[in-house]
């Protein structure tokens, strides 16, 4: 970590706060029980990469990555869309949003 | 091969002779129902035909000439050619003749004999296979086709021992006949796969032409010979294959007189006889095959002593007569060997056939414990027995004592041992002989009154041949006199060019002076006339019955020094167990076990491996992750 | 084309038996089988007048994989496939008065089986001769299981993934030759010429040995081989011991020997050893078998035991006898099986122990039933014997003491199989009431088939022997 | 491009369908239109076009693939009449989602572009999560449309991020200048750009079902409706093999990243993985999801082997699966339907009450348990070469002895229908299955027999 910093590329300072960002959304969908919270580390996942994306699209100079973020802003927001409602036939079916109690189909 | 012009014209009558009985076996066979009786009388015509064509061939063919000719090629791949062919010469000739004309007679008394059986084409189309094969044995010019032969008598031997098939026992003899062959025969079979790898082939003229180049006593000759006398050992009952003969009686009369006493079981004796080369090559062999004939007559000769099956005795005594032509053989006395084979043939045959005819008047009674004073009733019986008994005893004049004489005199000159034990041997050949004769013919009747009653004469059909076979044992002596009494050995001299090869390399020493000679018969015959005083002393003047249940030693003969049993427990049990324990041990538990339990730790896996989905998503991403971190575990660290 | 016509026949009679119905389906099958054979009989003379040439099909199939469609004939293929269209009628006829429930699918898996079994035998690339490989174990299946005995669920499973693991590692050393050879090709001729380098001959070598092994099968491979035997309906059996065994020894000498050579010389001893034990192993287990079929199966055990180290003996006596042994193998079999049937339709009772008696009131059967039994256990003059002759013979030239060994066959043979014959056929009836009406005509015709081709080819196995020596020469020497 | 674009429209026209209520023109317009667009899509055949700079590119591969693609999707479409026969008010909703399926499919056939690709992916995902829940009284399809939403966006996102990462390293996003880059700094590449790449196979990997990211697929497979089980478990597969193969073969073997050893363990886990766990199987949507895994084993033999380029491989193989699993399918929904009940039971005796369906079904079985002469077998072999020839010895013997494995599974199916005693499930008869059934079938049988068209078409 002290590496990748000290070389100097302020850059990486983005990375490692993205990664930390995207580390935190991927330990709340391993803990988290609750579908809704779960559903908001994902976004943050997906947050992190955009800036990550924004990052790399600003120090290279290049406009793709923040293109790119857009794309991503919107698929997420769709994604949101389907995974809530999803949820709320869930609750309405078992009213509950513990992702705990799906477990009717297995081995 | 010289190839004269009356030579090849010898060919088409000679390719004949086995093809008679072959139509003989298809036409009783195939339409036994509708010749019925004529059958037997068909099946007879045949082996006739047959013996006509042999007796041509006998007449015609020069003397020191011997005809042998390829009929097709049988079996022929890479450079190994096993042609189908025949050999006729004087040693095949005299068993085509002995075969056929003996084959003949005992066609004719089974057509009496077996009058009332239901089975009677069938019999008749068994017989005349029998003779087919019999012929192919003697006259193939190869040990092949001589095996051909020598298996398809052992079927034969196997069909007519079981012939009354719905009688257990008698399929059990039956079979045991055929596996006990099978024995040897794969002695022979090994054999056969040696002559074929080293020396060349299997016809007799190649194995003999190259045999010459081995020196005499080489361990292949001594492994070829031992093989070949192992198939021999199976054949001609010797120990320790001999078991399966007393059982063979369990078929009709004529067969045992035509397979198990005649023709079949010297067969071993023809073939070793007509391997003289190799044999006389394999000096240890020679050893080997003489003790086991001596041993075997003797034993064999013990436990006929005891016997009270009428037919059982006789058996013991082939078996015995079998060991003492495997001495003769084993001392080098080929045509010695030979000699008591065609007497034997005719006495045994003879003998087998009286005792036929006893059952027949006795209404199918065995057992001579319940006969006694049958000469009164059946006169034409007792007198071709009494010839028959005397001829086996080796009485002057009947043709035993000239051909066991012989024997006895090589043996002498050979190995004294040897000599005293085939003598002894012959002593008791004579007491049993008599002893049954005695028990069977003298006295009176011990049978119920039903059975006296019943006691007749056989037909025509039955006597004729007794009576024919009665002047051969007679007469054929003669045509082998010792020294003593004529210069010429018509038998060695028709014999001679078979065996030029092998006397050379035998020791001469059978050819005692002829004071010796006159001594060893003085004391044949002063033996002989001991034994049947003996005879007479116990069964008639004190008019001894067999016990039921003997007592000691005899309890030990009277069972045949249990060797059934041993074998049956050394050999057939622990098989029987054995095949119980690899089917249920090893091949349902172990092998089977090996490939169940393979799927069935493949389904375990499948089972145990599917709860591993647990239906828990947590769990899944949590699974997720860890293999994520595994990959970048590899990428970046591995 | 001809090799071409050899295939359609059955294939075309197996679809057009599809729309057959009732008593129809047999007599058509009985007719379209005759035709094969007549065909097979035209194909015969051809072959002995001008050679393999007219029997050569050779088509791009693929190009990547690369594979061709190759179909020849040599003295070898046209063995098996006569053998194999010889006993189609006969095993067609052996079901005519049996009860088989819808016989239009039967008969149409049974011609189906024939076009298989005549593609494995004409194929001569690697890749198509897989193909009918695979194809003649899907009817043998689907009639195992459908028209089976007792537990025939298990069974024919045991036998289908068993067999076919055997294929898939069969399908791997393929694969594995079709890598090793420059030009990608699978075509015999190229893997002969083509010798893979010796070190993946071992690999290559167990591979096919383990798919033979299985298919013929060589103890301890064996085990799926009784109780299928037992529960197949008998045509079923007589299809699987008599032709589709023989798919297993054809290929080792087809496919294992000429294109694996080092790797069979390496392991010969070991292949040798387990046919040989696999005789006496199997024999002696046959000796107390009670099941009437399963003995025969553990006696169909010992004989291709016998047929796989004369294989493996590497001779041209052993590989020669071979051929002549399958061949005869293949019809007295089959009539054993038949005589096993027959019984088992009469009395329903499978056990040795509980019958006896039969002679007494069928006395043709009881001799057609001696006669197969004596090509059986190798009488001269039945074509058993030469078989055997020649195999214990080429074992004998690889080792002395293992053709002794092999040799108790033939005492062991006659041990079980008389033992059988006399618990079955001979003595007193054992079962009250047995109703045993002697042979019917299609009966008949069959046994008397086979005693009439057991004797001929006893009488004169040269037929064999110079149709299938050129080849065999190739590749002994 | 052309075929995306139509695509999209007829999707529209679905949607709209239902306000103009021309709910009786859906499904044929869409089967029609489909068939225009199959065939506008083979006119591309050789074109080599690129679009919107150079975001997607049409090569022989997309139109191969997405004609493979609309060809399932026709079929699938054939059944849905029959499928959604009860719930007609949703058709246009049911229909427009699965034309979205399609065409994100085809979006993932012919991306040229990293962006091209997480859309395609993301398109094809969301409309599945909606499917896979479409029936929203059914606890079940709820829990399968919820996970598979939970875990394929988790998925995403790690592929999302390993973009980030590559476009860190590389700058661009697009897949010839990655490979450009890959080239030309073969010996100092960015440690980023591994890590990335790490990503995003994880990412494909969780899309084919490769264990041990295979979790979703079983559940899914099994809460799902059975029709878009059927399309799942073949345009789906298709669409990310074929994704991750044009990645594969584009980028990752020019570098010296442990790609293989990634790939053939994945691949060894899966092939044990689906043939293990579907021993034991009773639900037959269930068994044929863990066949879906262990035909993803297979198919990872091509990946791994992709330097070689063996696409022709995949697409027949994938065909040879496709058609199999469809025929299944198509025999299956109607009992299933009948019987109220997704187990194999449910096929109990079916060859008493109609041999000519369980004979298909027999065959569609040996076709998925590769046995000749189906395209089943020779799509194996051709893979097994391929996998061979590029050294993956221990691979391919995995694979032949998951084939043993696979095969007693598939015959559980063929031993309920011919072994078992019949059970009281009465079956009409329909003609939109029986047509995709035995076209199936039928094609099955041609390209096994005849496969020279498909084999050697790239």
């Amino acid at each position: 970590m002290n590496e990748l910093v000290e070389h100097g590329n302020p850059q990486n300072w983005y990375l490692v706060l993205s990664t930390i960002l995207f580390s935190i959304g991927v330990m709340g969908v391993l803990f988290r029980r609750n579908g809704l919270i779960i559903l908001m580390c994902v976004e943050l996942m997906l947050n992190s990469v955009n800036l990550l994306l924004v990052s790399f699209s600003a120090y290279s100079g290049n406009t793709e990555g923040q293109v790119f973020v857009f794309f991503i802003m919107v698929v997420a927001a769709a994604e949101v869309a389907v995974g809530l409602a999803l949820l709320v036939s869930i609750y309405r079916n078992l009213a509950s949003t513990d992702i705990n109690i799906l477990s009717k189909l297995k081995w | 091969m010289d190839n004269f012009i009356n030579l090849t014209q010898l060919i088409t009558p000679a390719s004949l002779i086995p093809l008679f009985p072959l139509l003989g076996f298809f036409i009783t066979a195939l339409f036994g129902k509708q010749l019925k009786h004529f059958s037997g009388w068909f099946a007879s015509a045949m082996i006739l035909l047959s013996f006509g064509l042999a007796l041509h061939l006998f007449l015609n063919l020069p003397a020191n000439q011997s005809l042998n000719f390829n009929l097709f090629n049988w079996i022929k791949w890479g450079n190994i050619n096993l042609a189908f062919g025949f050999l006729i010469d004087p040693l095949s000739l005299v068993m085509l003749l002995v075969v056929t004309g003996i084959g003949f007679l005992i066609h004719l008394y089974s057509i009496g004999y077996m009058h009332h059986d239901e089975g009677f084409s069938r019999f008749f189309s068994y017989l005349n296979l029998f003779i087919f094969f019999m012929l192919l044995l003697v006259m193939g010019n190869s040990y092949l086709i001589m095996f051909i032969g020598w298996e398809g008598v052992g079927l034969c031997s196997y069909l007519l021992i079981g012939f009354w098939f719905k009688n257990d026992s008698y399929n059990d003899a039956a079979k045991k006949a055929f596996i006990m062959n099978r024995v040897g025969d794969l002695g022979f079979l090994i054999g056969m796969f040696f002559m074929l790898f080293y020396l060349g082939g299997l016809d007799f003229e190649t194995v003999n032409a190259n045999a010459i180049n081995y020196p005499a006593g080489s361990s292949l000759l001594v492994a070829i010979t031992l093989l070949l006398f192992v198939g021999a050992m199976g054949k001609s009952a010797q120990i320790p294959l001999y078991t399966w003969l007393p059982d063979a009686m369990a078929g009709p009369t004529p067969v045992s007189a035509l397979i198990h006493a005649a023709t079949m079981v010297t067969a071993g004796i023809y073939m070793i006889a007509r391997s003289n080369l190799i044999f006389a090559l394999a000096p240890f062999t020679m050893e080997v095959v003489m003790w086991v004939g001596v041993i075997t007559s003797i034993f064999a000769a013990i436990i006929g002593i005891k016997q009270t099956d009428i037919k059982k005795v006789l058996a013991y005594s082939t078996v015995s007569q079998l060991g003492l032509m495997f001495a003769a053989l084993g001392i080098g006395a080929f045509e010695s060997g030979m000699f008591h084979v065609v007497t034997h043939a005719f006495f045994k045959a003879l003998l087998f056939l009286g005792a036929g005819s006893v059952i027949h008047a006795m209404g199918g009674e065995q057992d001579m414990r319940y006969m006694g004073g049958l000469g009164k009733y059946i006169r034409i019986t007792w007198l071709t027995f009494l010839i028959g008994t005397l001829a086996i005893s080796g009485i002057f004049p009947f043709a035993g004592f000239f051909s066991k004489d012989e024997i006895l005199a090589a043996s002498f000159g050979a190995n004294k041992t040897v000599w005293i034990l085939l003598s002894i041997s012959s002593m008791m050949t004579v007491f049993y002989m008599f002893r049954l004769f005695f028990l069977t013919f003298s006295k009176s009747f011990r049978g119920t009154e039903e059975q006296k009653h019943h006691l007749h004469e056989s037909p025509w059909t039955m006597t004729l041949p007794l009576i024919v076979l009665a002047i051969f044992s007679v007469g054929a002596g003669f045509l082998g006199m010792p020294a003593v009494m004529s210069s010429t050995h018509y038998f060695s001299q028709y014999l001679a060019p078979v065996f030029e090869g092998s006397k050379s390399l035998i020791t001469e020493h059978h050819h005692a002076d002829h004071g010796t000679e006159l001594m060893l018969i003085g004391i044949a015959l002063s033996a002989a006339a001991i034994s049947i005083g003996l005879a007479w002393s116990f069964y008639v003047s004190k008019n001894q019955i067999p016990e039921d249940e003997p007592q000691g030693l005899s309890k030990w003969v009277a069972n045949k020094f249990y060797i059934d049993e041993l074998y049956n427990t050394i050999i057939v049990k622990p098989i029987m167990v054995i095949s119980d324990i690899l089917f249920v041990l090893v091949d349902k538990l172990v092998v089977d076990l090996i490939v169940m339990a393979a799927a069935w730790i493949v389904g375990f896996t499948g089972r145990t491996l599917r709860l591993v989905q647990t239906g828990n998503t947590g769990f899944y991403i949590f699974a997720m992750v860890i293999g994520m971190m595994v990959l970048m575990f590899i990428q970046l660290v591995y | 084309m001809l090799s071409l016509t050899l295939l359609f026949i059955p294939l075309a009679a197996s679809l057009l038996l599809l729309f057959s119905r009732g008593g129809l389906s047999r007599n058509l099958a009985l007719v379209l089988t005759l035709v094969q054979l007549g065909f097979t009989a035209y194909a015969y003379t051809v072959f002995n007048a001008e050679g393999a040439v007219p029997f050569d099909f050779l088509r791009n199939w693929s190009a990547k994989p690369f594979i061709n469609v190759h179909f020849s004939m040599d003295g070898m293929s046209l063995l098996m496939v006569i053998l194999t269209n010889l006993l189609l009628p006969l095993i067609v006829l052996s079901g005519y008065n049996r009860e088989i429930e819808r016989p239009h699918i039967f008969y149409s898996l049974m011609l189906f089986m024939q076009f298989a079994l005549n593609g494995v035998f004409i194929a001569f690339d690697g890749f198509i001769y897989y193909i009918f490989w695979e194809l003649a174990l899907i009817p043998i299946y689907f009639i195992s299981f459908n028209w089976g005995g007792q537990n025939r669920t298990q069974v024919t499973l045991k036998f289908f993934i068993y067999t076919l693991a055997g294929s898939l590692l069969m399908l791997f050393a393929f694969l594995f030759l079709y890598n090793g050879t420059p030009t990608h090709s699978l075509d015999w001729a190229v893997l002969i010429s083509n010798k893979a380098c010796a070190c993946n001959q071992t690999w290559l070598f167990w591979l096919f040995f383990i798919a033979f092994a299985i298919k013929i099968p060589i103890v301890p491979f064996h085990t799926w081989q009784p109780d299928t035997y037992k529960t197949a309906p008998t045509q079923g059996t007589m299809l699987l011991s008599g032709i589709m065994l023989k798919m297993g020894t054809y290929s080792l000498i087809r496919w294992l020997i000429p294109v694996v050579p080092e790797g069979v010389k390496e392991w010969q001893y070991i292949a040798i050893g387990l046919s040989v034990a696999g005789i006496v192993y199997a024999s002696i287990i046959a000796i107390m078998q009670s099941d009437l079929k399963r003995l025969l199966a553990y006696s169909s055990i010992a004989h291709v035991g016998l047929i796989s180290a004369g294989i493996f003996a590497m001779n041209l006596t052993g590989m020669q006898g071979s051929l002549i042994q399958m061949f005869a193998h293949g019809i007295n079999v089959v009539g054993l099986f038949f005589c096993a049937d027959i019984i088992f339709n009469r009395t329903q009772n499978p056990n040795v122990e509980g019958l006896g008696g039969i002679r007494l009131v069928a006395p043709k059967f009881a001799t057609w039933f001696m006669v197969i039994i004596l090509g059986s256990v190798a009488l001269p003059l039945t074509n058993g014997f030469v078989g055997e002759f020649m195999l214990l013979f080429g074992v004998y030239e690889y080792n002395t003491w293992l053709s002794v060994f092999a040799g108790l066959t033939i005492i062991l043979g006659a041990v079980y199989m008389l033992r059988m014959y006399q618990k079955v056929v001979l003595g007193e009836p054992i079962m009250e009431n047995m109703v045993f009406p002697d042979l019917y005509w299609n009966e008949k015709v069959v046994l008397i088939s086979i005693g009439i081709l057991i004797f001929f080819f006893g009488i004169f196995p040269n037929t064999i022997i110079e149709l299938t020596e050129p080849f065999l020469k190739t590749i002994t020497k | 491009m052309n075929t995306i674009i139509y695509t999209s429209v007829l999707g529209f026209f679905c949607m709209i369908a239902e306000i103009f209520n021309f709910r009786k023109l859906i499904v044929p317009v869409l089967v029609l239109g489909l068939a225009v667009i199959f065939g506008l899509n083979l006119n591309d055949w050789n074109s080599n076009q690129a679009f919107f700079n150079n975001m997607v590119k049409v090569d022989n591969f997309s139109v191969a693939f997405g004609g493979l693609a609309i060809f399932v999707t026709l079929l699938v479409f054939i059944l849905s009449t029959d499928f959604y026969a009860e719930d007609q008010n949703h058709l246009s909703d049911y229909m427009s989602i699965l034309t979205f399926v399609l065409v994100g499919a085809l979006m993932m056939f012919s991306y040229a572009n990293l962006t091209m690709l997480f859309l395609g992916i993301e398109t094809l995902s969301i409309a599945l999560y909606v499917m896979a829940g479409s029936k929203r009284f059914d606890v079940r399809s709820n829990e399968a449309g919820f996970k598979y939403f939970l875990m394929g966006s988790f998925a995403s996102c790690f592929l999302l991020f390993g973009i980030a990462l590559i476009y860190g390293s590389t700058g661009t996003f697009d897949i010839a200048k990655i490979t450009e880059y890959t080239i030309q700094n073969q010996q100092n590449i960015s440690p980023l750009f591994y890590t990335g790449m790490v990503m995003v196979v994880f990412a494909m990997l969780f899309k084919v079902s490769a264990a041990p990211f295979h979790f979703w697929a079983p559940d899914v497979y099994e809460g799902s409706p059975a029709l878009v089980t059927a399309y799942m478990s073949t345009l789906v597969k298709i669409a990310a093999f074929g994704a991750f193969y044009k990645l594969m073969s584009a980028t990752f073997f020019y570098t010296s990243w442990k790609a293989e050893i990634i790939l053939n363990a994945a691949a060894i886990l899966t092939l044990a993985v689906g043939n293990l766990m579907a021993l034991a199987q009773t639900n037959f949507k269930r068994l044929l999801a863990y066949s879906g895994i262990s035909h993803a084993g297979y198919l990872m033999l091509i990946i791994i082997s992709a330097k070689n380029q063996p696409a022709g491989a995949l697409f027949y193989y994938s065909l040879a699966y496709s058609l199999s699993t469809l025929a299944a399918f198509a025999i299956a929904i109607p009992i299933f339907k009948a019987a109220g009940s997704e187990e194999i039971s449910a096929f109990n005796g079916l060859a008493k009450k109609k041999p000519l369906a369980a004979a298909a079904m027999s065959m569609a079985m040996l076709g998925l348990a590769g046995i000749p002469p189906f395209a089943g077998f020779l799509g194996k072999y051709y893979i097994f070469t391929e996998a061979l020839q590029s050294g993956f010895f221990y691979t391919t013997l995995t694979a032949i002895f998951a084939s043993m494995i696979g095969v007693y599974y598939y015959f559980k199916v063929i031993l309920a229908m011919y072994g078992k005693p019949a059970n009281e499930v009465e079956m009409g008869n329909s003609f939109n299955y029986n047509l995709v059934l035995w076209l199936c079938i039928a094609l099955s049988l041609f390209f096994g027999l005849y496969p020279a068209p498909i084999l050697n078409i790239f």
